[in-house]
């Protein structure tokens, strides 16, 4: 939660707090799945007294926290390679397996980065579709697809300012309307059928601060004057 | 915390409906999940659709729930055992309903609604009454016919051993059918002849991850249906 | 090997010389699935030196013989029910699974029983068709498909004296075009482009009989005169 | 006897061919068969489709095999990784094939190929560039894209524990494709880090049968590819 000090902090959630506020929504008992980034930081803040069960595709239900140094093992991993370790209640299986749970729909939520989000709650994260990009699209695919709530945390808007809420994707979809609600450093912010509808705004952060930086018109929920 | 153990067969199948699709593990008695079939006939839920690879034997156990009036349809590759007469008499006089699937298309219908394919292509049965009405495709010059995927609203199934989460290993060839069918079913009930803590199961040896499983009671000593049979026995 | 003593013994091979004379063809090596009946008995005539492995679809590789009287085990049982024992090396696994080492092509070799079998390879023996009979087909439709090598024993003629190779199967079909070779008590019959070709035949037993009583052409072998 | 142990990795590999498919298991560097693949490279055989989720790192295993010129083809899910150089390099120069394929249905195609299943339908890559051109059919008023099942000439994995009849055992996520590669390959090639007497490996606990493996070389100590590369090894 420290900034650099050379600019003042920008107001709004920082990476840790829209983890924390993503975790909120995980109900004790869930089957997780998290993207890499900030969505694996979601297992750092389930609140006390839930017990949640993260999935990794890479072949194992019950990953546990990243292991003591010196006492990772390079054949227990995740999905994006780092070393972790498996909780009592863990259990080994293959990819057919792995993905049988995600495409038939037993993984509960799954939480994932986006490059951008449209209002029909399309997913573009896998490819800017630039000519000389390397594609690689990993399980994201079929996370989406399979599993019934997508969470999306984000930035707001890209490195440049460009907003990431979009009206319509540029970049190669992921999945069409498969996001369920995202988790921004400037709110949290549904999917409804009459497109972004928001939820809760960070402190210090009012409406129209949140529709200057967002791509296409904003709806404001119930919980919101 | 997640504790999926349940105190009673009956508590278990508590919430099975009239007319729900119920996949019942088991090839012969090996894997029957007994007690919990017994507890659907004390339940008296009706009209059900119910997969299991034969009908049962003598008057127990499958057999019973089926003579008992509660099954509208049977999904399975062999409904015809030595000891199997209910099945026959009620199905000849029309009053049972009869899916014939060829037992490796059962199996992969039945693990393939648990992975979220809808439809897939085999060889199996092309060429024989079992593929009439159903559409033929040609991959590579041989001829393959198209079979759906199989879900199902609930699954009775008998594991060895399960822990609180719902891991499960199982016994020999009483494996059998349970595992893909507790991929298939929305609710996920076992019965296990021992239950042991949390981690006691190695991650290895897991064989149907907590997953998929909803329920799980524990019966330490399952019946064999094989001695009720030969004892004359009926349920209920 | 024993028979009746009120009607003199037919000519040709017994069960158990059929059952024999299969085994003979299974190479050592070979993963092979024996189906209920007079197959199952060929697991007890594999020559010195061979090892086989059996597979029971029922979810067992590495099924061994029937147990000591008292030591069944209800829950290892094989395809037809009865119980068996594992041999070491065996593994068990689920119908999904074991499906798939057949519909896969990866059991080289099953044995089956037979009603009718036509001289275009055409195989039934799992219906009589017969309005008031109980339609169960087992895993026969799976092994047919999958397993590149079929054999097939078989009494020559059903016991009302008809013959069981004929041209076109009347039966309801298990599969089309799948079997290689036919043990029966007369004969062994190899199945070619030309149809039913007459490979060996059972001592006492000359190739005009075996003709008269198959409903179709047979034939002569190279290995007949 | 059976028995498909094999002396050495240059002896397990000497079959293969300029133009086979080879499945490569492994998820990154967990399962990665490194002295099989070295073992390839020190045999040659050129324009192979190699089939893995990733592209290797650094200059050793897979982007070694790679960077000598013997892949003409290869089908992932992921072909970029932080030290995967050498990939990115020829694709970007046009000296390499990629068919990118979602990491689940990568894995369902080779199941199904395995398991005798030539196309099945998934919802996986619906509305999305890997669609295109692909064949979309609705089920249940959802669409679906029809993909076929993958075989390969030649299957290298890793195993924990083997036997001499080729069952195996694997070391948590290094399980990853290797049982469904093992399926999916006319020759199965394992590099097990012990082999261990017929009948010491339970029956219950075997993942991958031996039916599924056609030979077995002992690699007591195999590599860390993760450490070769930190370490800037190359190969050959």
């Amino acid at each position: 939660m420290t900034m650099t000090a050379k600019k003042e902090k920008a107001p709004g959630w920082s990476r840790e707090e829209m983890a924390a506020r993503a975790a909120l929504d995980i109900p004790g008992g869930s089957y997780v799945n998290l993207g890499i980034g900030i969505p694996e930081m979601v297992a750092r803040y389930v609140p006390e007294g839930r017990e949640v069960i993260y999935h990794t595709e890479n072949g194992l239900l019950g990953m546990g926290p990243p292991p003591a140094p010196g006492c990772e093992d390079p054949e227990l991993i995740n999905a994006g390679k780092k070393a972790v370790t498996a909780i009592p209640g863990a259990s080994f299986f293959h990819h057919a397996d792995s993905f049988a749970m995600i495409r038939g729909e037993h993984i509960d939520i799954c939480v994932l980065g986006a490059m951008q989000v449209s209002e029909k709650g399309d997913l573009a994260n896998w490819s800017t579709g630039a000519p000389d990009a390397i594609p690689a699209v990993g399980g994201a695919m079929d996370l989406v697809a399979g599993v019934p709530t997508i969470y999306v945390i984000t930035q707001h808007c890209t490195a440049e300012g460009e907003p990431k809420l979009v009206e319509s994707c540029t970049y190669p979809l992921t999945g069409q309307g498969v996001v369920s609600r995202i988790y921004s450093d400037l709110a949290v912010i549904d999917l409804t059928p009459e497109g972004f509808e928001v939820a809760e705004l960070a402190p210090g952060v009012d409406f129209d601060y949140v529709q200057q930086r967002t791509g296409c018109k904003l709806r404001k929920g119930n919980g919101l004057d | 915390m997640i504790d999926k153990r349940i105190g009673s067969p009956a508590a278990a199948v508590a919430d099975i409906f009239d007319g729900a699709t119920v996949l019942i593990g088991g090839f012969g008695e090996a894997g029957s999940p007994i007690e919990l079939i017994h507890a659907l006939i004390d339940q008296g839920a009706g009209n059900l659709t119910v997969v299991n690879n034969n009908t049962g034997s003598g008057h127990v156990g499958l057999a019973a729930l089926i003579e008992n009036g509660q099954v509208a349809k049977m999904i399975c590759s062999y409904p015809r055992t030595t000891n199997s007469k209910v099945f026959p008499e009620l199905y000849r006089s029309g009053k049972i309903e009869l899916e014939l699937v060829p037992q490796g298309t059962l199996a992969e219908r039945i693990r393939a609604g648990g992975a979220g394919i809808p439809a897939f292509y085999t060889a199996t049965s092309v060429g024989t009454p079992l593929a009439e009405g159903k559409e033929i495709r040609a991959f590579g010059g041989r001829e393959y016919v198209m079979e759906y995927g199989l879900r199902a609203d609930f699954a009775l199934i008998k594991a060895q051993c399960a822990d609180r989460h719902g891991n499960l290993t199982y016994n020999k060839t009483a494996r059998n059918f349970a595992p893909i069918m507790a991929m298939a079913a929305k609710t996920t009930i076992v019965q296990a002849s021992s239950i042991v803590e949390l981690g006691e199961i190695d991650p290895e040896v897991v064989v149907t991850p907590g997953i998929f499983v909803n329920r799980v009671v524990l019966v330490a000593n399952p019946a064999q249906e094989s001695r009720l049979v030969a004892e004359g026995r009926t349920y209920p």
